[in-house]
């Protein structure tokens, strides 16, 4: 067999899970399902899965298209872990990462045509997770870490 | 890709015989969504003025998907028609409300509420 | 951000997935959902998605309990590919792998208590996946390949 | 490691008026399942003659699962009880077929035709 020489023997911390995934959309479905499935063998509570789920569909998709620019050959590697009750998501890509500031989406002015209907991926994150942090590290890439506490009531 | 968008219409009487077009989306509401949805809205007949959005079937909704739903809940703003929505889960529900897009279709918990609360 | 040095940029196979998961039983449902999304993304029937997942699910638990002999701190790995509409699944340990065949439960004889109750798991990932084959490379390790068509009707 | 088996156990008169004992599983059916599984069926009256399993509210069931089922069928099938099965998915029921266990307990489509369908 020609092994995986990315497959490491030893991992770093227990119920490490990760996953890699092409940058393609649509495959964004795969992390949320992976997460989902490690958030209930957890404990989560279904309706936090579902918040857990919104938010990393939402941050593989910014990883896919901002962080890889769609190009279909660069990874997007998820890593599921969990620690003191707290499940931690991070979402890597190979970008140059975030600048500015979340801003939430003013409805209004996406009726009136005056700001992109697009715009809410980074919003929902935040709003639907206990922690998120940004953080950008080129050349070797970036990452958006959401944690959701296992014992916080839905949000 | 899998579960592509699609978007069944259907003309409805309401019980106060008010003529009502209903939007039944099948599958995921993503970024390739936009030309399903749209071209479905854009495709009912002229002076359409009461509308329902049935999401029922929708498999996975992500935030492109929501943007998509504002351009038609826009045009649809403009021409003041009145659009009501149903079949959202309550996650989506919540997810919608956090967006802002509750205070231009208001959700209804079933098909037969959503039809019957046209003015 | 240090980077996972697994990471890698490039991938050798366009929508190439990969998973790592603990020796801990209880994380091939992990498995089970991540290539049940898979697989469902790519257009397989849904009678044979459930035929994948059980398959993948006792994949994994070998590999957990037999090739890392459930010491948590070895991974299991899982790589999707499709290739030519067959969908291939590796599940990779880190054991010596299998030397005597796979036999068919004999159920009378289970049932006089002549055969082990258990010993299921190789028959039954042979009797759902088009294909399936066990290949072994100590040191390095050893892997279950399973392969499914997308367009065969279910077994 | 959530989703632990939990079975709930009741006692049913038939149409017919002959006692049943019915296991309700619950959760994931698998190697650490054991004691939960066993200890119910063990814990039925003596002289428990009619037994049905429901499969209805399983979420996971696994080869080391099924051994389990089959150590419950065996102990069974040595005091002549007769075990009815239902609330399998398709999937699952094909599952039981490919293993044989269909040859030691009958799988209904539903509760009433498991019930009715004792001798
Ligand atoms: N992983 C990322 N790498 C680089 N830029 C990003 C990333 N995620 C988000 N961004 C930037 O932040 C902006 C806002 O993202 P978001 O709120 O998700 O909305 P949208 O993706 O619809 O534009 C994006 O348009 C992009 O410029
Ligand atoms: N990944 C593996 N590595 C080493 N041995 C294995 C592996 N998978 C299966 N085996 C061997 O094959 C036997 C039969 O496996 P299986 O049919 O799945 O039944 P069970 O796991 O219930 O014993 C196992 O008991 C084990 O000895």
């Amino acid at each position: 067999m020609k092994t995986d020489k990315s497959l490491s023997v030893e991992q770093r911390k227990e119920q490490r899970v990760e996953l890699r995934l092409p940058s393609k959309l649509g495959f964004e479905k795969i992390a949320m399902q992976t997460a989902a499935s490690y958030a209930a063998i957890l404990g989560l509570a279904p309706d936090r899965v579902e918040d857990l789920k919104t938010a990393v569909a939402e941050a593989c998709i910014n990883a896919i298209e901002h962080g890889n620019h769609g190009d279909e050959k660069v990874v997007v590697g998820v890593i599921l872990t969990i620690d003191h009750r707290r499940l931690e998501v991070k979402v890597l890509d190979h970008g140059s990462g975030i600048t500015h500031a979340v801003l939430p989406p003013d409805i209004d002015k996406k009726m009136l045509g005056e700001e992109d209907p697009r715009g809410m991926g980074m919003f929902l994150i935040e709003a639907l997770v206990d922690e998120v942090e940004w953080v950008s590290n080129p050349p070797e890439g970036s990452y958006a870490r959401l944690v959701i506490y296992l014992d916080r009531e839905k949000r | 890709m899998q579960s592509e968008t699609s978007v069944k219409v259907e003309q409805l009487k309401t019980a106060a015989a008010a003529q009502v077009a209903v939007l039944r989306f099948h599958g995921d509401i993503t970024s390739t969504s936009k030309a399903a949805v749209l071209d479905a809205y854009r495709g009912l007949p002229a002076g359409t003025g009461r509308i329902v959005l049935d999401f029922s079937k929708v498999d996975y909704l992500n935030s492109s998907g929501i943007a998509i739903l504002i351009q038609l809940l826009m045009e649809g703003h403009k021409t003041s028609q009145s659009i009501h929505s149903f079949g959202l889960s309550a996650h989506f529900q919540k997810v919608f409300a956090m967006v802002g897009i509750t205070k231009y279709t208001h959700l209804y918990p079933d098909e037969p509420t959503a039809l019957a609360s046209f003015a």
